[in-house]
């Protein structure tokens, strides 16, 4: 890969019925939208397991963006507040742990709001630039690194010794 | 034929794993027939030098607990995992990181400025810190370094099996041994330890219904709890639903919620989020403000999901600190 | 905001990078160091004793429930958890300002004795009894739990290790666990006794009676009845005079769960007699870069180095010190045993070392007398256990008296109990300045114009096992046991010898 | 509002008075630069007017009321200007900067009616009314200015609120096309004809309507419906009807002397005004 | 429940074959198809990787089959459009190709990459992250097998306006057993209303009664007129539907509509406003809404009635001649109350129209006001000659109106009310224009924006009109007033208009003005939506599921559209749609089952720990715990597959096929792993 500008990476959860098929329809209306966002598609928001979320910000991501039908309006009646009060914990322990609050977000948006799908993700897209690269990713690499190094120093002074005994 | 060989040690730990050990009372006596023991420096002497002389993998299991915080832990884990067939993390530390990796919520620095100056009974006008290398008048001595955050061993070296716990019970440790000594050993990289969840064994299980709706979070001081009644139902935040079985639910037994030493299930990376997404998607109120009312019960959600477990998270430790 | 503070703890870091020096070739892990350095002459110039470990208990207290501390800090040890989880407890009754009802208050006390019997059981037994009952000469391979029933028989092995046991279930049956009891609450406990378990707790209690009088006895015809062995307890190499700190009662009398501190000083007058919130106005640590343990002394002296005699702030802590800053027993016979102690020793107050373990086996019969004591008391099988806290939580200090010596904690909250500032003092800690003193005497006395005795290390371990220095406690390592390794450099500070010892 | 728009001025504040509103005159204020300057340019007009503004929020005052429609016209405008255009907003606050002010946009500029339907309250006023004006036909007239391009208190094709403002006095108000017609006041100085014809057809319309008064909320439209009616008469025919600001009608309802409502100063007099309630005629 | 998918995938080594589809330009032109397929070949796992024009198209699924069996692909993976378009169509080819149809994932870089970015290396690049997830996931893919659910084969169609009506007859013809249900006391909906058609001319009531009566007589259709529908359940094949039936007070059965009731009642004369007829005429508290009203019953209503009283309640107080009047037929029955009946039916047409533009809204246009200005709907019933003036037009105050004005786009094209045209009023206003002029000789002016004529001969009636003489003022309205400026004006209503092709503003007096109000959605079609889980576009109108590929489907399978609920649009229109929803229904019912995703979710029954925390969480209560093993178990036949349970179990017992926590996993490591 040719070194390029650091653009942020958002990773989006969003219901079959009403996010992802809006964001169908903004493809159908020919919307323009930022192109960070990869989109990854859940029968229900109520499917969205917290362990997701983690799982996308561990690997990398810089936002993670959740679509969910309108309240009210859930294909099956009740997931989007399952979701809903995870969100609400979830955003606070994220914080606890130093994400800031504008990278993760839950937003309702019904099939016939392409224009909010642009939206949301434009808008989202522009404060993750404005934050800056989160890249726990990278994080955990260097961590690791911290033992990497003491395994190298310790394997040739191993030998050393091996070799003195010897 | 010669005993097979076994050896106990411990890293970043508080030494109540060893109790554990030292609980097997009689059986001790038992174990130490069966094999060979080459290092159990809580109990017996022995010489480093031996275990650094002995061939690789000339010890057949080195069961280890304690978390890895320290260059010097590091080493041992690594000299071990040289010279054993089987590698085993005993107890929480070493399995998960265990409580001390409630660490990897701060920067060493902040630990090292509060112990040794911020504290109200320190007093350290000098600011002196401890240093890995000191000297006065050409004397030189040294300290370990600390790493900056807590590791359980598998993020250190290879692990072969896990014996979960804070501490360990004798009866799986019990268990464990006689694995190894009768081959009867699973895939590798399993907790020996049941793979379903605390509430199968709970004794309050059948006091649970099936419609509990939060309306509030209890802290287990607020309230009289009772000592029959699944705690979940009472609105205290018990981790069984989400914590391996296998201590017999003594928490429980003490009238107190289970905080999850046992870690997560196999099918589970993450056990607090698992928790959350279980406690949270039940909660009663629809509204934002109804919702945050009832999580306020839930002051300290990373303490809360992650008591042992932080190193051992997705997320392994809290964003913006120094990595090395 | 939080990238500021990001930014900040980068910069802190990479300032701080500049002086620790990573260094990969390190010690070997769970070794208590000393590294003693010589003079032209060949004798000691200077001997330090490190402790190699930090866990940082008290920084990532903070953002915690404060009702979650007596099980996060019993973590910090596992040998005396229930000391940690006993003065957590005690510490959020003082910061909700709540009073424990009597049967919660009871459930503690015993609980907590039967713990400190238990616990002294062990030491006697398995970590530092086996110097004096095996003997200090015998082969290392020797010295440990199985020579010790070599020595005194299977049968009294088996006494010891079942007595052990029925100690712990009791402890079990409250707490959840042993390691790591789940007892404590503000106000009580979180578990009633059943009047169905009493009779054979009962009967337990008036067995450890009798199982803590053995031990004595056992104690007096192996050590005391050897003149070699009260030598060398009684030896300069093993008596330092410093000042001593304990919990007393009302009567000055000995109390391991509840009181006011009660300092003597050398001459074993009293120096100040204080209630545990005022804490920091008598104790301070201070801090030495070549060690992570901290250094405590009395604050109105003023730290003066690891001075002994007239000129000390350094004072000591556990069975020894109990003994000198009390004046007796609220049981019969451990006041007995109490004053046949010094008679033995030769009067108030004791500044031998190895004098720990008589007075350890003479706490274990308190211990035991008050499981009898509280086990008869009504309260004891009351349903009532808990009073919950109604006041607005803020500052919160609880003290008890751990085997190892007096233990503190102390914490500060916001108006939800959340952790904000926390700190603890941990026995071993309070001894830390004359297990160094100690470690720097013995080697003195032993190494002479660059002549490095065989035994050293032996003689020098016995003299800070005495203390059963919990550094699980002060920071980690293994407790009792303390394996070693001496290094010892001449005067142009090169490496001349080292010794290892396990 | 001290030359021709007197009357408005006097029982505008005799109206508050009564109904406890505290008002404070803006120290030192200037032409807002309506109309004329506004035509040839804007920006100074905004520079005029901000700086009443300015001072406004200088003596913290919560709300700048303008009675009268241009003021509140180009108010208003002022606000949006600096509000949408930062250059507008630049350049104004450099020279509101030399006479030592600034202004940040926080002091709305409301209009009496606004302040008297949704804050007074029409309860609030009718406790008020002592002599209703039973029977009296108005037609409502809100001239072109205080609805159009902003209506903030009221709808821009239909406004309402001294509608309402009238029937709580009591009066009865007629069915009036014309309530936001322009009342040709800024071409009657420049050219008289089109001028007047607006005005003629106001008045002619009203009377067609019924109205016995023209209740008015504008200094230039009262000026200009009261002030042509023999020119008009010459040129078209005789249209007779009293133009009267709102406030007076009110004061007039508050049973208020008709000399502190300066009714004395219109030239259409006042003919059918509403008799005294036989107990309060003792007074 | 043993569903194939607890058996793993075998375990063998995932050979996988990869395709990217050009779509024409639609993808090649923003997307890099061939390095992506470059890109994807080195991918672990990946044994082919190609690019093609149209995957979709006959030779494109043929080459997926092909290569199946040529390179022994144990999986597929197909980036083109939107999986709610195509996922079937490659589901199949793989099935053709010998796999099992899940060893499938789809990847969209159409709607969600092509249509939607500008920077072809962005697009590009994103195209990439996405297959490679999909790559990632397709290897934990399991076989499973499509449950086949059977399908009830009745059909319900709300609404019983001309899209309700030739809908529920098209399926009745063709055998199927229908409910219709209607909330007024008659079919017909605003047809009915309508004098002539355009552009025809031909009567509306003509072409509609007929059809009208053989649905009240046809034997596969059961009408419930007075009648809504209250509660929806079930899903596609098996709905449970719960009607709310009216009280008519009047019992359909015994009701022979000889209507000699209505002359007996206690008042003498009708003076109460008559819905039907706009409030124009006058109808008594027993009434039928028009002559040919299907069903032939009349109604009672008890707002008025005298023999109810304020609340609503029976108050005996009238002499009740109707009943007498009624005799022996006994029809005529006080007693009646809400009912509610249960039905159960496969497909449901949703049919229920639209509402005009309240007029008073604009109120410079004098609506209301004054007594002159009428809405076009009130013109409909004033020309007709079943009409309350039999068909002559003659205005509020009795005069023949001499010149008439027509106001265009009331309620349309206008960013204060409607943004949207209503299609109609153009043609309708010509339809108006000319009879009024028929009627009346009138001068008639239209008033218009722009003239849309679109349709068969709609243009050329346009051209007609012209010729007949109607004047056509080109200008938004600005008012209605009745101010006379001059003396032609007086007494009359005078429309100012800028004319905008004369370039001035002119006021144009009238005796008579008509507003061709817009169309807009109906008051509660917000309930209506959720009733049914369909959504609403911005304007309110029901949203079909494609405005092209699927113009009468809706997001919620077996559910489908006709008519100006989905949208405005004439007569001819809205029948052809309402028979395409009937053709969708019947291919739907004739199929005889549905095949349902086999998304269910299972717990594993040896990890269950039985803490019950999903069971309340099932809003099917499909879930339930079993008290001899102690664990809880889900009724797949019940379960939906919303995997709610799945990601709130804490020990991560419960499994949802399709949408498992390692395909999940895998699938986020996938679009994070390429940068």
């Amino acid at each position: 890969m040719t070194e390029k500008k650091w653009t942020p990476r958002l990773v989006a959860f969003f219901c079959n019925w009403c996010t992802y098929t809006a964001a169908d329809l903004a493809g159908v209306s020919r919307l323009k939208y930022a192109s960070n966002v990869r989109i990854i598609r859940v029968m229900c928001s109520g499917r969205i397991d917290p362990q997701f979320v983690l799982e996308a910000f561990a690997k990398g991501a810089d936002g993670v963006l959740i679509g969910g039908c309108h309240p009210n309006d859930c294909h099956y009646v009740e997931g989007n507040y399952k979701m809903l009060r995870r969100y609400r914990l979830l955003k606070r322990m994220l914080a606890d742990m130093g994400i800031e609050p504008d990278r993760f977000r839950l937003e309702w948006i019904s099939a016939a709001e392409g224009e909010k799908v642009k939206r949301v993700v434009d808008e989202m897209v522009q404060k993750l630039t404005a934050l800056g690269p989160l890249a726990w990713d990278k994080k955990l690499e260097d961590w690791d690194r911290e033992v990497k190094a003491l395994e190298e120093h310790v394997q040739a002074q191993q030998t050393t010794k091996e070799v003195a005994n010897a | 034929m010669p005993k097979p060989k076994v050896a106990f040690y411990w890293c970043a730990s508080c030494g109540g794993c060893e109790e554990t050990v030292v609980d097997l009372a009689e059986d001790i006596l038992g174990v130490v027939e069966k094999v060979d023991i080459v290092l159990w420096p809580v109990a017996m002497d022995f010489k480093y030098a031996d275990v650094r002389a002995m061939p690789d993998k000339s010890i057949v299991a080195t069961f280890l607990n304690g978390a890895i915080r320290s260059t010097e832990q590091e080493e041992m884990a690594r000299l071990l995992r040289r010279k054993s067939q089987f590698l085993i993390a005993y107890g929480s530390c070493a399995h998960t990181g265990g409580i001390p990796g409630l660490a990897n919520q701060f920067s060493r620095e902040e630990i090292l400025n509060f112990v040794y100056k911020g504290s109200p009974s320190t007093v350290n006008e000098t600011g002196t810190l401890p240093q890995t290398e000191f000297e006065e008048q050409g004397r030189r001595v040294h300290l370990p370094a600390l790493h900056q955050g807590v590791r359980s061993l598998d993020q250190v070296v290879e692990v072969d099996y896990y014996v979960p716990g804070c501490p360990p019970t004798p009866n799986i440790t019990k268990a464990a041994v006689g694995a190894l000594l009768e081959g009867r050993l699973p895939a590798k990289g399993s907790v020996l330890a049941p793979d379903i969840a605390l509430c199968d064994e709970c004794p309050r299980k059948a006091t649970k219904p099936t419609n509990v709706a939060f309306t509030e979070f209890v802290r287990p001081h607020q309230r009289l709890l009772d000592p029959n009644k699944c705690f979940l139902a009472q609105g205290v935040v018990c981790m069984g639903p989400a914590t391996r079985s296998g201590c017999g639910s003594q928490c429980p037994s003490g009238n107190m919620p289970c905080t999850g030493c046992f870690g997560p299930t196999s099918r589970v990376k993450d056990q607090g989020a698992k928790m959350l997404s279980s406690l949270c998607a039940n909660i009663e109120p629809k509204d934002e403000d109804g919702i945050d009312k009832v999580l306020e019960g839930i002051p300290d959600p990373v303490g809360t999901f992650y008591r042992y477990g932080l190193p051992k998270s997705l997320l392994r430790r809290k964003g913006g600190l120094p990595t090395s | 905001m939080w990238n500021q503070a990001q930014a900040q703890a980068n910069a802190a870091f990479a300032a701080r990078r500049r002086n620790v020096t990573v260094d990969p070739i390190t010690r070997l892990e769970g070794h208590g160091k000393i590294d003693v350095f010589l003079d032209e002459k060949g004798n000691v110039e200077r001997a330090y004793f490190q402790v190699p470990e930090l866990r940082g208990f008290e920084v990532f207290a903070r953002g915690r429930p404060a009702e979650e501390m007596p099980q996060i800090t019993s973590r910090i040890c596992g040998v005396c958890p229930t000391a940690h989880h006993m003065a957590a407890t005690k510490c959020l009754d003082s910061l909700y300002g709540v009073k424990p009802t009597p049967a919660g208050r009871k459930i503690r006390e015993l609980v907590y004795n039967t713990f400190m019997l238990e616990d002294h059981a062990l030491h006697v037994y398995v970590l530092g009894g086996p110097d004096f009952i095996v003997g200090p000469e015998a082969p290392a391979a020797e010295r440990n739990i199985v020579g010790v029933i070599g020595k005194v028989g299977v049968e009294t092995g088996k006494r010891v290790i079942g007595m052990r046991r029925r100690l712990r279930e009791l402890i079990a049956y409250f707490g959840g666990k042993v390691v790591h009891p789940v007892l404590g609450l503000p106000g009580g406990v979180s578990k009633a006794l059943n009047p169905a378990d009493l009779p054979k707790f009962q009967q337990l209690a008036k067995d450890a009676v009798d199982f803590a009088q053995f031990t004595l006895q056992v104690f007096k015809d192996i050590v005391l009845k050897n003149s070699e062995y009260v030598k060398l307890i009684t030896s300069e190499a093993y008596t330092h005079k410093t000042y001593y700190m304990g919990m007393v009662d009302e009567k000055n009398r000995v109390n391991f769960y509840d009181g006011m501190l009660r300092v003597v000083n050398p001459e074993g007058k009293e120096f100040a007699k204080f209630p545990v919130e005022n804490y920091r106005e008598y104790v301070a640590e201070h801090v030495e870069p070549w060690s992570y343990m901290k250094f405590c002394y009395l604050k109105p002296l003023g730290w003066k180095g690891f001075e002994e005699g007239a000129g000390t702030s350094v004072y000591s802590v556990a069975p020894l010190a109990r003994l000198n800053a009390s004046e007796g027993f609220s049981t019969p016979l451990a006041q007995a045993a109490y004053d046949e102690y010094f008679k033995t020793l030769g009067g108030k107050p004791v500044h031998h070392t190895l004098a720990n373990h008589y007075a350890r086996v003479v706490e274990m019969i308190h211990a035991a007398e008050r499981m009898v004591e509280l086990l008869n008391d009504p309260d004891i099988t009351s349903p009532d256990v808990r009073t919950v806290p109604t006041n607005r939580p803020s500052v919160g200090i609880g003290v008890v008296e751990a085997p190892r010596g007096t233990l503190f904690h102390h914490y500060e909250t916001d108006e939800r109990g959340i952790i904000k500032m926390a700190n603890m003092i941990v026995a071993t800690q309070n001894n830390a300045a004359r297990i160094a003193m100690s470690v720097d005497r013995a080697a003195k006395a032993l190494i002479k114009n660059g002549q490095v005795r065989e035994g050293l290390l032996n003689k020098v371990e016995m003299a800070f096992r005495a203390y059963d220095p919990c550094l699980g406690c002060a920071t980690h390592s293994l407790p009792g046991h303390m394996p070693l390794i001496a290094r010892i450099y001449n005067h142009r500070r090169e490496l001349v010898g080292e010794i290892e010892q396990h | 509002m001290k030359g021709t728009g007197r009357a408005y001025e006097e029982s505008l504040l005799a109206v508050m008075r009564a109904l406890g509103v505290e008002l404070e005159e803006v120290e030192d204020w200037n032409c807002c630069g309506a109309t004329a300057y506004m035509a040839v340019d804007e920006v100074k007009a905004c520079i005029l007017a901000s700086r009443n503004l300015a001072i406004a929020e200088k003596m913290n005052n919560k709300v700048m009321m303008a009675p009268c429609s241009s003021c509140y016209l180009i108010l208003n405008k002022t606000k949006h200007y600096l509000h949408d255009s930062p250059q507008v907003n630049s350049v104004v606050n450099r020279a509101l900067k030399n006479a030592g002010l600034s202004y940040s946009g926080n002091v709305p500029v409301r209009h009496p009616l606004d302040i008297l339907i949704n804050d007074v309250g029409l309860d609030a006023i009718k406790k008020q009314v002592k002599r209703p004006l039973k029977g009296l036909k108005v037609a409502t007239y809100y001239g072109c200015q205080i609805v159009r391009p902003y209506a903030t208190f009221d709808r821009a094709d239909n406004p309402t609120t001294m509608d309402r403002l009238m029937e709580a006095l009591g009066a009865t108000v007629v069915r009036f096309p014309l309530k936001t017609r322009c009342c040709g006041a800024s071409l009657t100085g420049t050219l008289p004809e089109p001028g007047l014809l607006c005005s003629y057809i106001i008045l002619k319309e009203a009377i067609r309507c019924g109205a016995e008064v023209i209740s008015t909320v504008c200094p230039l439209c009262q000026f200009n419906l009261d002030g042509y009616h023999d020119k008009i008469a010459a040129k078209w025919e005789h249209v007779e009807i009293p133009t009267l600001y709102f406030t007076q009608l009110m004061g007039l309802a508050f049973g208020l002397s008709e000399r502190e409502l300066g009714l004395h100063r219109n030239f259409v007099p006042m003919k059918k005004l509403p008799e005294a309630q036989p107990e309060l005629a003792v007074r | 429940m043993e569903n194939v998918s607890q058996k793993k995938n075998g375990g063998e080594q995932p050979r996988i074959g990869f395709y990217i589809c050009h779509c024409g330009h639609n993808i090649a032109s923003m997307v890099d198809c061939a390095d992506v397929a470059k890109y994807v070949a080195q991918l672990p796992g990946v044994v082919l990787s190609k690019d093609y024009k149209y995957m979709c198209s006959d030779p494109g699924q043929e080459m997926i089959a092909k290569d199946i069996k040529e390179h022994g692909l144990n999986r597929v993976v197909v980036a083109s459009c939107s999986p709610l378009l195509h996922e079937h169509t490659f589901r199949n080819a793989t099935e053709k190709g010998g796999l099992n149809p899940f060893y499938f994932q789809m990847v969209n870089v159409r709607e969600h990459d092509s249509w939607v970015h500008t920077n072809r290396e962005d697009a590009t690049h994103k195209a990439k992250a996405l297959a490679r997830a999909a790559i990632n996931r397709v290897a934990h893919h399991k076989p499973l097998e499509t449950k086949k659910v059977p399908i009830h084969p009745d059909v319900l169609v709300v609404g019983g306006g001309i899209a309700g009506i030739h809908a529920a007859m098209t399926l009745a013809n063709a055998g199927k057993k229908v409910i219709l249900v209607e909330r007024e006391p008659t079919i017909g909906g605003h047809m009915a209303k309508f004098d002539k058609t355009f552009p025809t001319l031909d009567c509306a009531a003509c072409i509609l009664t007929p059809k009208m009566s053989e649905v009240g007589s046809h034997p596969n259709i059961r009408l419930m007129t007075y009648s809504e529908v209250v509660k929806v359940d079930g899903y596609v094949g098996n709905y449970q539907v719960t009607i709310k039936r009216k009280p008519r007070y009047v019992d359909e059965e015994l009701c022979i509509g000889c209507q000699e009731c209505i002359p007996a009642c206690v008042f003498k004369e009708p003076k109460f406003a008559d819905e039907f007829n706009e409030g124009l005429g006058k109808r008594k508290p027993i009434y039928i809404p028009f002559p040919q009203a299907t069903p032939q019953v009349v109604t009672i209503d008890p707002k008025v009635c005298l023999n109810f009283n304020k609340k609503g309640e029976v108050s005996n107080k009238c002499k009740k001649t109707c009943v007498e009047a009624c005799g022996d037929k006994n029809a005529i029955d006080f007693t009646q109350t809400e009912k509610f009946e249960e039905i159960k039916v496969g497909a449901i047409i949703v049919a229920t129209g639209f509402k005009t533009f309240d007029a008073r809204r604009i109120t410079q246009y004098g609506y209301g006001i004054y007594p002159g200005v009428y809405t076009s709907l009130e013109v409909e019933r004033l020309v007709n000659a079943a009409g309350p003036t039999g068909g002559h037009v003659v205005l509020r105050d009795g005069r023949k109106p001499e010149s008439i004005g027509i106001i265009h786009c009331v309620g349309s094209r206008d960013e204060k009310t409607n943004r949207w045209c209503s299609r109609v009023c153009c043609m309708y206003s010509l339809k108006l224009a000319h009879l009024l002029k028929e009627h009346t000789g009138a001068e008639v002016y239209n008033f218009y924006i722009d003239m849309r004529t679109p349709g068969k001969n709609y243009d050329e009636f346009y051209g007609k009109l012209l010729e007949e003489g109607v004047h056509f003022i080109r200008g938004r309205v600005g008012e209605v007033t009745d101010w006379a400026f001059t003396k032609e004006e007086e007494g009359k209503l005078v429309i100012r208009v800028e004319d905008t092709l004369a370039g001035y503003v002119r006021r144009i007096p009238v005796d008579m003005v008509v507003l061709s109000v817009g169309l807009e959605p109906q008051p509660d079609a917000q309930d209506v939506r959720r009733l049914f889980g369909m959504s609403c576009g911005g304007e309110g109108f029901f949203l079909e599921r494609h405005p092209k590929l699927a113009p009468v489907n809706t997001f919620t399978d077996g559910i489908y559209l006709a008519g100006c609920c989905q949208g405005p649009k004439d007569i001819p229109d809205t029948v052809a749609q309402a028979g395409a929803a009937a053709a969708e229904a019947m291919q739907l019912i004739d199929r005889g089952y549905i095949e349902q995703e086999p998304n269910t979710a299972f717990i594993l029954q040896d990890e269950c720990c039985g803490c019950k925390s999903c069971i309340p969480l099932c809003p099917y209560t499909a879930i339930v715990f079993d008290e001899s093993t102690q664990k809880a178990i889900i009724n797949e036949a019940l379960c939906k597959g919303c995997g709610t349970c799945v990601g709130s179990c804490p020990s991560g017992s419960i499994v949802q096929n399709l949408f498992e926590d390692d395909q999940i996993f895998s699938e986020i490591e996938g679009v994070l792993s390429y940068d």
